[in-house]
């Protein structure tokens, strides 16, 4: 039996998620450990200066973050990362680097999904929103990683991963292909040492103040200018999935890992001949509104499976056709050791809570 | 030769690390060849404790108990 | 129950019971409420009892405040009968300053490991130690994230492998190691500074005499006390639970010489 | 490649999933990564879903692994990463999971290490098969390989992959600081097979 050439390789989500940084031109990258983030520093620091680039394991998210901010404003592509918490001590820089205009990705391997508002509201100061993709599995975390640095050389921000314990530990055979999503802007702001005494020397800086001889915009008309940046990115960056809901009396919206056991069970119940349909936001902030709004047209209920006590349900709220139709069916749900969800992320679990959901006369 | 002590060991308590083996100053621990209920070997005592406490201060599980006989005890 | 020891040795002595009419020299300290759940052979449960029996033997056991870091030795909190405070990672001498500022009378001490303390908390136990506040900070130092799966810290010692540093840390890559307790030993404010060893019976009974030590300080208003205590981590050394304190010995203890780095000057041993 | 006989399950025979139940410290994750590796290099879909707490030892340390279609027959695995059924399970120590793991099917192989689990607590309704796993190990000199033990054991009762591509996958798994434990793991495999290629002939 001669196996043909495996065109698949088995990679942990970590670790694939690593290999894309790399294949998207990552060259620094600074982490510090944190279940179930870990995996993906670990794999870096043999992997990334293996690839000519450099890997830090520091002394703290802070430092870390900053580490990083500092190695992007030089032009090179460079990210950080960690879980909730440790992205909850970030979140002064990642405010910094969207204000000063500093490209750079920020992997959130989070324990479960209660870093939605951590990730789309953020922490930091001042008006900025990030750029945050949540994928359902590990193919999609390695076209998520590239699209991200992207987004963050088009945009000049930084931007956000937002995986779990499933994506990052979960080990399935995989393909590592270098995507290309066209061309971007030359960094003409990138700091590179050379431009001092010739009066056109550069400044990275929030405030924007320039120089003497060459003034900047300076805060007011900067953070005017910051903050009309997000809302352009706000309509023209927003991605969803979706299926069966032209017809669909019932819509389940999830995001993430959650989703994933949604489109199971959803198509099993489709398959017995319920009407019902799913929803998934891919980009969390910008939050798919107006497609969202499509998709639940015909829904008499919108039922937001989400493994926390209710966040992106204030999104769903804002955008679905009939506000009354929504109904809540996740929930908070811990392994016993914190570091990962708990029962409720189980498919049996799911299809009773959305069959409980269901009128009397559709159970029939 | 007549101990100057004894010791009691919750074999279950144990994870089969064996410093207190290495510890005892009269060499009298060695490892059982049986497993306890979570399959780790476990320190067995022979003839010969002083009572000293060594494999108690070094032991990460809290495993021993130690006695020391009576001076008068012949 | 059989053994299988090839050396002659004596017969076999029951140990399923406590002889009669005796009471123990050593047992388990009253203030484990609990088992922990540490690996085989780790030698931080070690610290714990040496610590938990100082209190005892100092008689301060109710008047004593914990302020535990976060690693391995996080499973502690749930089983000493201690009042604790379960701080951020790094900040527990932030927390314990707080807490002796206002209860000047109760004894404070740290929990935490080399993680903790010497990278996410550098910044927090010198500011506390150059503020010369009146806490005992202890510092279970095994030269690795233990908690995590075994990565470098800033205390790893050259050519120590960890799943950061796979082929021994090289200070050309990982740059150098932090010797926190000698950086902590040369600020004015400090009361007394030891390091120990949990390896060998000699070295943790040393051990306990250094943290006996450092809280009589503490409650002698002397100022800032810190005792490190060098601790085994087989799992994260890749060695087998055995090999630990030799191996120890022969990269830690190199590293960091044991004794006292700071004696206590104003009050007498 | 020799016919599954899957037990009778309503689940989807052509997505076989195995359990490993353990603690921290019996190479759980190596033998599950050795087997969704093997799987992977003979062009099949498969899947390893890890399942473990805070701890590096003793603690509960678990994994599904499922074996797939081959690449060519279908985009991708339908399983979940948390299985509704399984067709299989190997028990390295049951202090967590019990002697029989949740969601077993009726029928399915349950392979015990009987060094530490007693085979009495499986009941009926199981293809039982119990090896003394942690002993043959200790016997063959490789004490940390009682996994292997059970890996052999286990293909030698569910041909899902050959002996020659588990030895191969697991040399190549082994960083190198570890790669001394190969032979010995493989040794330890070919011993699991022995104890049951007589039961099962």
């Amino acid at each position: 039996m001669t196996a043909a050439a495996p065109e698949l390789v088995l990679m942990e989500g970590a670790a694939a998620i690593g290999e894309a940084a790399i294949l998207a031109g990552c060259r620094f990258f600074a982490g510090y450990p944190m279940s179930p983030f870990t995996p993906l520093l670990e794999h870096l620091a043999h992997a990334l200066p293996a690839a000519g680039g450099t890997c830090i394991n520091c002394e703290s998210e802070i430092e870390g973050v900053n580490m990083a901010l500092g190695a992007a404003s030089t032009g090179a592509r460079a990210a950080t990362g960690s879980c909730g918490q440790g992205i909850a001590l970030m979140q002064e820089a990642i405010a910094e680097a969207a204000l000063n205009e500093t490209p750079m990705v920020v992997f959130n391997l989070a324990r479960n999904q209660q870093d939605y508002f951590q990730a789309t509201r953020g922490g930091g100061w001042g008006d900025y929103r990030t750029i945050t993709l949540a994928p359902k599995d590990v193919p999609e975390a390695i076209e998520h990683t590239q699209l991200l640095f992207h987004l963050s050389d088009l945009h000049r921000a930084p931007t956000m991963l937002y995986g779990d314990p499933l994506l990052a530990q979960t080990r399935v055979g995989v393909r590592l292909e270098k995507l290309d999503f066209g061309p971007l802007p030359p960094k003409d702001w990138e700091l590179d040492g050379t431009r001092g005494g010739t009066g056109r020397s550069r400044q990275v800086w929030t405030w924007a103040m320039g120089k003497a001889t060459d003034p900047g915009p300076g805060p007011d008309l900067h953070w005017q200018n910051i903050a009309a940046k997000f809302a352009a990115i706000d309509e023209i960056e927003q991605r969803s999935e979706s299926a069966h809901c032209e017809d669909a009396e019932t819509v389940v919206v999830a995001f993430g890992s959650a989703a994933l056991f949604v489109e199971h069970v959803v198509a099993e119940l489709r398959a017995e001949g319920h009407r019902i349909g799913w929803f998934r936001p891919i980009t969390l902030w910008p939050f798919p509104g107006p497609a969202l709004e499509a998709a639940t047209r015909t829904a008499r209920r919108v039922l937001v499976y989400e493994l926390n006590g209710g966040q992106m349900i204030d999104d769903v709220r804002q955008y679905a056709h009939d506000r009354s139709a929504i109904r809540f069916i996740g929930g908070v749900s811990i392994h016993e050791s914190g570091l990962s969800y708990g029962p409720l992320l189980d498919a049996p679990v799911i299809r009773e809570r959305i069959l409980a959901a269901l009128p009397e006369e559709d159970l029939r | 030769m007549s101990a100057r002590g004894t010791l009691t060991i919750d074999p279950e308590k144990c994870k089969g690390c064996e410093l207190c083996i290495a510890a005892c100053p009269p060499d009298v621990l060695t490892m059982s060849t049986e497993l306890n209920s979570v399959g780790y070997r476990y320190p067995v005592l022979h003839d010969g404790c002083t009572g000293c406490t060594a494999c108690s201060v070094v032991c990460p599980d809290f495993v021993f108990d130690v006695y020391r006989f009576p001076r008068s005890r012949t | 129950m059989t053994t299988d020891s090839t050396v002659e040795r004596g017969p076999v002595i029951p140990t399923g019971t406590a002889p009669l009419g005796l009471t123990p020299v050593a047992s388990t300290s009253p203030l484990l409420l609990g088992e922990h759940s540490l690996c085989p052979g780790c030698g931080e449960p070690v610290a714990l009892r040496i610590l938990l029996e100082t209190l005892q033997e100092l008689g301060i056991v109710q008047r004593t405040i914990g302020v535990v870091g976060h690693g391995c030795y996080g499973s502690f909190v749930r089983i000493m009968d201690i009042d604790v405070l379960q701080c951020l990672h790094g900040r527990a001498p932030s927390c314990a300053t707080g807490i002796k500022r206002m209860r000047p009378d109760v004894a404070t001490f740290t929990l935490q490991g080399d993680g903790d303390m010497v990278n996410e908390g550098l910044q927090e136990v010198l500011h506390t130690a150059a503020r010369g506040e009146n806490v005992t900070a202890i510092l279970l130092n095994n030269g690795v994230f233990g908690d995590t799966g075994g990565q470098q810290t800033a205390t790893t010692v050259v050519g120590q492998r960890t799943k950061t540093s796979l082929e021994g840390r090289d200070p050309e890559i990982h740059g150098n190691p932090i010797p926190v307790a000698d950086l902590v030993a040369s600020l004015d404010g400090v009361g007394y500074v030891g390091r120990g060893t949990v390896g060998t019976p000699g070295g943790v009974l040393r051990t306990k005499k250094m943290i006996r030590t450092a809280f009589e300080t503490q409650l002698a208003g002397e100022g800032f006390s810190l005792v490190e205590i060098l601790t085994m981590c087989p799992t994260g050394w890749f060695v087998t639970a055995p090999q630990g304190p030799d191996y120890m010995a022969s990269s830690m203890e190199e590293v960091y010489p044991l004794g006292d780095l700071r004696p206590r000057t104003k009050g007498t041993a | 490649m020799q016919t599954m006989t899957p037990p009778t399950t309503d689940a989807r025979p052509d997505e076989f999933a195995v359990r490993l139940a353990g603690i921290g410290g019996q190479g759980i994750q190596l033998i599950g990564k050795t087997l969704a590796l093997a799987a992977t290099r003979a062009g099949r879909h498969a899947m390893l879903a890890a399942d473990y707490g805070g701890e590096m030892r003793g603690g509960p340390s678990n994994a599904s692994v499922v074996v797939g279609p081959p690449v060519a027959e279908a985009p991708r695995l339908r399983s979940l990463p948390v299985l509704p059924a399984l067709h299989a399970a190997i028990v390295a120590n049951h202090r967590f999971t019990g002697v029989v793991p949740e969601r077993l099917a009726p029928g399915a192989v349950l392979l015990l290490n009987s060094s530490v689990v007693d085979p009495a607590g499986a009941g009926e309704g199981y293809q039982v098969t119990a090896v003394p796993a942690t002993r043959l190990a200790a016997e063959l000199g490789v004490p940390q390989a009682g996994g292997f033990v059970l890996l052999g054991a286990f293909i030698a009762l569910v041909p899902l992959v050959s002996e020659e591509s588990l030895v191969e996958a697991m040399t190549s798994l082994l960083p190198a600081y570890r790669r001394q434990h190969a032979e010995g793991n493989a040794r330890a495999l070919r011993a699991g097979i022995e104890t049951v290629a007589g039961v099962a002939a």
